[in-house]
């Protein structure tokens, strides 16, 4: 019985059109609502997707924003939501709440320079970004893309590699922990702060994104203040355990923000005198 | 649809409780047994060991001697899921309350020539093989067990709140056997999900489910010990279900 | 006719981990094992230097399928220890709390265990598909008896309410009536029951039994009462072991039971049946009668009958109990001194023994524990070899299934008759 | 306006409330405490109002019960399970602290996106609220001006006079539900009264908080070395995020539903003293030691709620002080960290 209230939990359905391997732990799933709308949001916002019967999982919404037939999700598998999601194929229909989340303040950045700084699954948060600067290339000054996995197995979106290369005035430059034997690399071997060597940044004119785990971001954002980018500019999206995504559930809090309508976009300046922001 | 589940349900060393809350399900098992092919249930089925490989095993019981240990690694190695089911597969159990005394005299005060009787300490599953999941209670919940059976049919490991007996209780509104009456009540460090069943019948919890990871049993002791319980009854606390890791004791 | 040997391992329908071996030579049993080969679990050696008060929680882990027996029986031990009366209500509430484990275990056992060999299943599960009706009642009995169970004592497996002295939390009043709906619907069900097993086809047996139940004066005795043998001897718990004495036999973790020193000895519905007959209720005795069983029932393969005999006896027992409302009073206090109690009533399967010495700050000193399989076991390998002439002609797999059926006829529950008793303390 | 009703008119009084459809909820008194239990007509005379402490389990589970279901999903179908907004529940008896509780959790559910089953359950309450006539050892309302009085937040107001209540009334609703009760007006002595009751309640309460400036002590003793000691002693059981009236932290799960083959998504109270609370994927914990639990719980409290919502999220109820296994005292902790007492 519906009392004429928006009841923010109640899912609407999605129609899975795609499942995409990453890697062998990483999906992507193309999805498009059953209601025919399209899920408009903005790059850095995530939704929550439901297996029913299983739960409710935050994922980042990592597909071109403008694109408004379909979205995706890239999904590590880690437990039971993700495990059951795994199993899921096309034409399958899950259930989605959202877009939630303060997203990449890419409007205040616009004139700006960019640097992107991806760790694994990180990257997911950041494609939309990537997407969203190919279509009004403009707008940005240069764009650099640092990314950085454990192996080369454990990057994402390595198929469109290519044509973000392509991008003008846009460079790729890539890192892996190691390189297992038989595994042609032809790029560096290292973390990825160490990639910030083949950026010249105009600090002042330079705006930072940066996701990963959480000791990449620890060791990241320490290392951009030393360098001496304006921690206002410096954006981490951070990541949490998470029930409701609308502030209800309290899982998320850092300190008195909630990452899920707080953030999970934050810039240093704010989170820098929180609690329990880095494990 | 996917297959049904294969599943067998084993017993070590145990009083068969865990098994008959499985029976318990009553009506409800029959739906359970839509998505799910018991292979192995000797208590009710006449069928041998299974020697098909199993999605899922319900192991109940300590191991308290070699051939358990040897049966129990056979089914592990049959099993993709192992689940250790009760106080018992969990911990050990009333089971491991003699571990305490030395081998050799607990068989001799029960039996007139304990020559015959075999058997070393009892040790949860843990002890000797990879376990996937646990149920705990002694004996276990029968919504867990159905929860913990359906997560497996839709190929997802099971999951249990990570909550303590004492939040269940405050939930139920009951006053505090502790608080109230001074019983060393082992509800704050215990993995919750039984309802607070024992304290919600005046009865202080006894800790059959185990300790939950991140509560501190040391901090409990302390306030036992402030509000006066005699050292001997802590200890007797201490080594019942679950043999706590308490510094000294 | 050759010589051959019969092993049935790991015998299936019943609760516990037992097998039987027999051996046969010119038509003729030479030897019976019922090996038990169940871990034992040392209850009484690791019951000493535990409270008093922790025995009826304790000992209830000696068996998941008769919990309720145990924590009756050691309770009233310890409380005849500190000679606590309790008051009418009460001990009548016990008595209910009893039953509903008895039509549990009993309803268990007609439809789950026995019935799949009687309607040819390996299991009732396999049966479901066939028989939906008859599985969803046995299911549909087991519930009423397990709400029952979890009214009065919190749970169905190891109940938490009782306790030395009483019960530590009375049943609450809004239960009732959903409860007492149930019991009437049970009753059309279990009646349903006696008519189903009536109709099976028993193998003919009729060996000579000693019979030893509880009785009492007062109703049909589960927890109240002494116990009385069919071949004329009445005794207390306290002289028990005057009576009943245990000897240890090599093959197997359980140990023999012999009456008088020499006899073997059925407990069990039998012999409550047979004894007792006299005080069932109309109801039951009616039913009884309808199925063409009265006193003395004989045929061990029969108790089935009985069985479902029992559960209409319980329905109607418990009803009457929980009709006259369950005030009762908090539990007795205790105070503890140096003494000893010991206490017989009837578990599902039979004469159930317990006794314990404890100190003044009550410690458990010593503990002796005798269940109701320990009682049957050496009866079950005597019946082994007296039915097994008149069938020795059958193939080895008929024979091992008529055999595991006499087995199950005792209903054994192996999880408990793991234990022994005290014989002595070699400190080394 | 004001009232008087006679002490033995309670039942009268409570039996009047039902007669107006109202699900009546009032304090009953239990072995050791009261709680807060359904009444039906005839069991008005079981209403007790003579009660210190306050009520077990706090006012909460009534707008946000331990366990509900939110949503259940059959045959590829969301149903809302939302509770009748436009049914009518009367609660009698509730202390100031717990009115104020009531509107803090009403700015976390209320606040957008609105939680509608919280949203129908308070539409649906109607609040009969008591003063305080006297205050125990756990009792610290004073700080946070939370008792032991109301100004506002109800629907109707009692004060306990000794042989009779004067009764105000706060709100439409309550007004038209005495429109037909007779009841003479309260006089102005009886508001002296009601007046001087307060002021003697005030004079009992013994703990205090000293919120002045609290925020910029609270954000400096973040690294304080007593959360460590607190760790030492907490037994993380969680009874705290249970008993406080304003937590409201839920977990949320799914559970089959097997004979009509769906699920059920239900929430549970959940709490930041647990592990499980924080932890996310492969290991990773963000409060994985005891002691940052007990800082997350002491700080939202004594800090993150100003941020948050406007104002500090304790009402001095004392039900975590008195609750806590180990004896921690909030009051204790924050006087510490100011250094007003070792
Ligand atoms: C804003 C946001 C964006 C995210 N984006 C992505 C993404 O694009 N791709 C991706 O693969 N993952 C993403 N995650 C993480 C993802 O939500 C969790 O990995 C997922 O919820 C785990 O769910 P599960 O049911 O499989 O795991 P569970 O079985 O529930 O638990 C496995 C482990 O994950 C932890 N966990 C449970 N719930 C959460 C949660 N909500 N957040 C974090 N950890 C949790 C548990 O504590 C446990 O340790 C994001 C998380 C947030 C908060
Ligand atoms: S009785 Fe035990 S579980 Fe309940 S509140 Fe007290 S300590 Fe916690
Ligand atoms: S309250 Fe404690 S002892 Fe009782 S069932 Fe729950 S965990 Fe076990
Ligand atoms: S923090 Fe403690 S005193 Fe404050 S409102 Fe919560 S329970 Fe009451």
């Amino acid at each position: 019985m519906s009392n004429g209230f928006e009841n923010p939990y109640v899912p609407a359905f999605a129609k899975v059109v795609e499942v995409r391997n990453e890697n062998s732990i990483t999906k992507t799933f193309t999805m498009s609502m059953l209601n025919g709308e399209a899920l408009r949001f903005r790059p850095g916002q995530f939704n929550i997707v439901s297996y029913f019967g299983v739960g409710e999982s935050a994922f980042s919404i990592c597909s071109n924003p403008e694109e408004r037939n379909t979205f995706e999700n890239t999904v590590r598998r880690v437990g039971r939501v993700t495990t059951a999601l795994f199993n899921v194929k096309p034409g399958d229909v899950l259930g989605i709440r959202g877009p939630y989340g303060k997203p990449w303040p890419l409007e205040k950045a616009a004139g700006n320079d960019l640097i992107l700084i991806a760790g694994g699954m990180g990257l997911a948060p950041l494609r939309p970004v990537i997407h969203y600067v190919a279509r009004h290339r403009d707008l940005y000054g240069s764009v650099d893309l640092l990314y950085g996995a454990r192996t080369p197995d454990d990057m994402i979106y390595t198929y469109e590699f290519e044509s973000w290369r392509n991008i003008p005035n846009m460079r790729l430059y890539l890192t892996v922990d190691y390189v297992p034997q038989n595994v042609k690399w032809e790029h560096d071997v290292g973390v990825v702060t160490e990639l910030l060597r083949y950026v010249k940044p105009r600090m002042r004119y330079t705006t930072v994104f940066v996701c990963g785990p959480e000791v990449m971001m620890k060791f990241t954002a320490q290392l951009l203040l030393r360098m001496g980018f304006y921690p206002s500019e410096v954006y981490l999206s951070l990541e949490r355990r998470m029930k409701c995504g609308i502030g209800k559930c309290g899982h998320c809090q850092i300190g008195y923000k909630y990452v899920c309508k707080d953030g999970p976009v934050f810039n240093l300046e704010e989170i820098g005198l929180l609690p329990d922001v880095i494990e | 649809m996917v297959d049904k589940l294969k599943v067998g349900v084993f017993k070590l060393t145990s009083c068969s409780g865990c098994q008959m809350v499985l029976v318990h399900l009553e009506e409800s098992l029959l739906e359970v047994l839509k998505h799910i092919d018991l292979k192995y249930f000797r208590m009710v089925s006449d069928d041998d060991l299974p020697n098909e490989p199993l999605d899922a095993a319900l192991v109940e019981g300590a191991v308290t001697n070699e051939e358990e240990a040897a049966m129990l690694k056979k089914i592990r190695r049959l099993s993709r899921f192992l689940v250790a089911t009760g106080a018992c597969a969990a911990t050990g159990g009333v089971n491991a309350m003699k571990n305490i005394t030395p081998e050799g005299e607990v068989e001799s005060i029960v039996y007139s020539s304990p020559e015959y009787v075999r058997s070393g300490k009892a040790f949860g599953l843990n002890e000797y093989v990879k376990v996937d999941a646990y149920l705990y209670g002694c004996p276990i919940d029968r919504n867990e067990l159905v929860n913990t059976l359906m997560s497996l049919v839709l190929r997802v490991p099971p999951y249990i709140p990570g909550l303590t007996v004492c939040m269940e209780c405050k939930m139920k509104g009951n006053e505090c056997v502790f608080l109230t009456r001074r019983e060393p009540c082992l509800g704050p460090v215990t993995v919750g999900g039984c309802g607070a069943l024992c304290p919600s019948n005046n009865v202080a919890c006894e800790g059959c489910r185990g300790v939950l990871k991140g509560t501190n049993v040391n901090g409990l002791v302390s306030a036992w010990e402030k509000a006066g319980v005699s050292p001997e009854l802590i200890r007797i606390k201490l080594r019942k279900y679950t043999v706590y890791p308490v510094a000294g004791r | 006719m050759a010589d051959r040997t019969i092993v049935y391992e790991y015998i299936s329908r019943v609760e516990g981990q037992g097998s039987l071996e027999v051996t046969i030579s010119g038509g003729e049993v030479v030897d019976a094992k019922l090996k038990i080969f169940e871990a034992p679990r040392f209850f009484e050696a690791f019951l000493r230097g535990r409270k008093a008060l922790e025995l009826p929680e304790l000992t209830a882990r000696i068996c998941g399928i008769c919990p309720i027996a145990h924590v009756i029986t050691a309770a009233k031990a310890v409380e005849n220890a500190l000679e606590i009366a309790l008051d009418e209500k009460t001990i009548a509430l016990r008595k209910a709390l009893a039953l509903s484990g008895i039509m549990q275990s009993h309803a268990l056992h007609v439809y789950f265990l026995a019935a799949p060999d009687f309607l040819g299943y390996p299991s009732a599960i396999a049966a479901s598909k066939d028989l939906a009706d008859v599985v969803r009642r046995g299911f549909r009995l087991k519930r009423v008896a397990n709400m029952v169970s979890e009214y009065i004592g919190g749970r169905a497996v190891h109940p938490v309410t009782l306790t030395v002295g009483g019960f530590t939390k009375p049943p609450h009043a809004d239960g009732l009536e959903k409860v007492h709906n149930a019991l009437e619907n049970a009753l059309r069900d279990a009646l349903e029951t006696v008519k189903l097993v009536s109709g099976f086809n028993y193998p003919e047996f009729e060996p000579n039994h000693v019979n030893v139940a509880l009785s009492s004066g007062d109703g049909y005795a589960i927890t109240e009462g002494f116990a009385k043998a069919s071949s004329g001897e009445y005794f207390e718990s306290r002289d028990y072991r005057r009576y009943v004495s245990e000897e240890q036999v090599p093959h197997s973790n359980t140990k023999r039971s012999m009456f008088k020193n020499n006899s073997a000895f059925e407990v069990g519905p039998v012999s409550r049946f047979n004894l007792n007959y006299e005080s069932l209720c109309n109801t039951a005795k009616e039913a009884a009668e309808k199925a063409g069983i009265k006193p003395p029932v004989k045929n061990p393969f029969k108790s089935t009958i009985v069985r479902a005999v029992e559960i209409v006896q319980a329905i109607e027992e418990m009803r009457s109990i929980l009709g006259e409302g369950v005030s009762i009073p908090p539990p007795r206090k205790t105070r503890f001194r140096q003494s000893s109690g010991s206490a017989l009533t009837e578990a599902p399967r039979g004469l159930l023994y317990h006794s314990y010495s404890i100190d003044r700050d009550g410690n458990v000193l010593n503990a002796d524990i005798v269940t109701p399989t320990a009682h049957n076991s050496w009866r079950i390998e005597r019946d082994v070899f007296e039915l097994v002439p008149s069938v020795a002609h059958l193939d080895d797999e008929s024979l091992k299934r008529l055999l595991g059926m006499l087995v199950r006829a005792y209903d054994p529950c192996i999880s408990c008759s793991v234990h022994a008793f005290t014989v002595k303390l070699n400190r080394t | 306006m004001s009232f008087i009703i006679k002490r033995e008119d309670i039942p009268h009084f409570s039996r009047h409330v039902i007669s107006k459809g109202y699900t009546l909820f009032a304090p009953v008194k239990g072995e050791f405490k009261h709680s807060f239990k359904k009444i039906a007509e005839n069991q008005v005379e079981d209403v007790s109002l003579d009660f210190v402490r306050t009520t077990m389990p706090p006012l909460k589970s009534l707008l946000i019960p331990p366990r509900e279901t939110l949503l259940k999903i059959r045959n590829g179908k969301v149903e809302e399970t939302l509770p009748d907004a436009t049914s009518r529940t009367a609660i009698l008896g509730v202390h100031p602290c717990d009115v104020n509780a009531m509107s803090l959790l009403e700015r976390v559910y209320m606040d957008r996106p609105k939680d509608p089953y919280f949203e129908a359950r308070r539409k649906s309450l109607l609040v009969i609220a008591l003063n305080c006539k006297t205050a125990d050892e756990y009792c610290f309302c004073t700080s946070f001006g939370t008792g032991p009085s109301l100004e506002e937040g109800f629907d109707l107001l009692l004060t306990d006079l000794g042989d009779r209540f004067l009764l105000e009334t706060g709100s439409r609703k309550g007004a038209e539900l005495i429109s037909d009760f007779y009841m003479p007006r309260a006089t102005s002595t009886d508001i002296l009264e009601k007046d001087d009751t307060i002021r003697r309640v005030k004079g009992m309460i013994r703990r205090h908080v000293n919120t002045a400036g609290l925020q910029r002590i609270m954000i400096g003793a973040l690294y304080n070395p007593i959360w460590n000691e607190l760790a030492g002693m907490c037994t993380g059981c969680g009874a705290c995020n249970m008993v406080c009236p304003t937590c409201f932290c839920f977990n949320m799960t799914d559970e089959p539903e097997l004979d009509s083959g769906g699920t059920v998504r239900i929430r549970t109270w959940d709490g930041c003293l647990l592990w499980e609370y924080a932890e996310v994927a492969l290991g990773g914990n963000f409060r994985r030691d005891l002691s940052a639990r007990i800082r997350q719980f002491v700080n939202h409290k004594m800090n993150y709620w100003l941020n948050q919502y406007g104002s500090l999220g304790c009402v001095g109820c004392g039900r975590c002080i008195e609750q806590c296994p180990a004896g921690i005292d909030i009051t204790r902790v924050v006087a510490r960290l100011r250094g007003e007492t070792p």
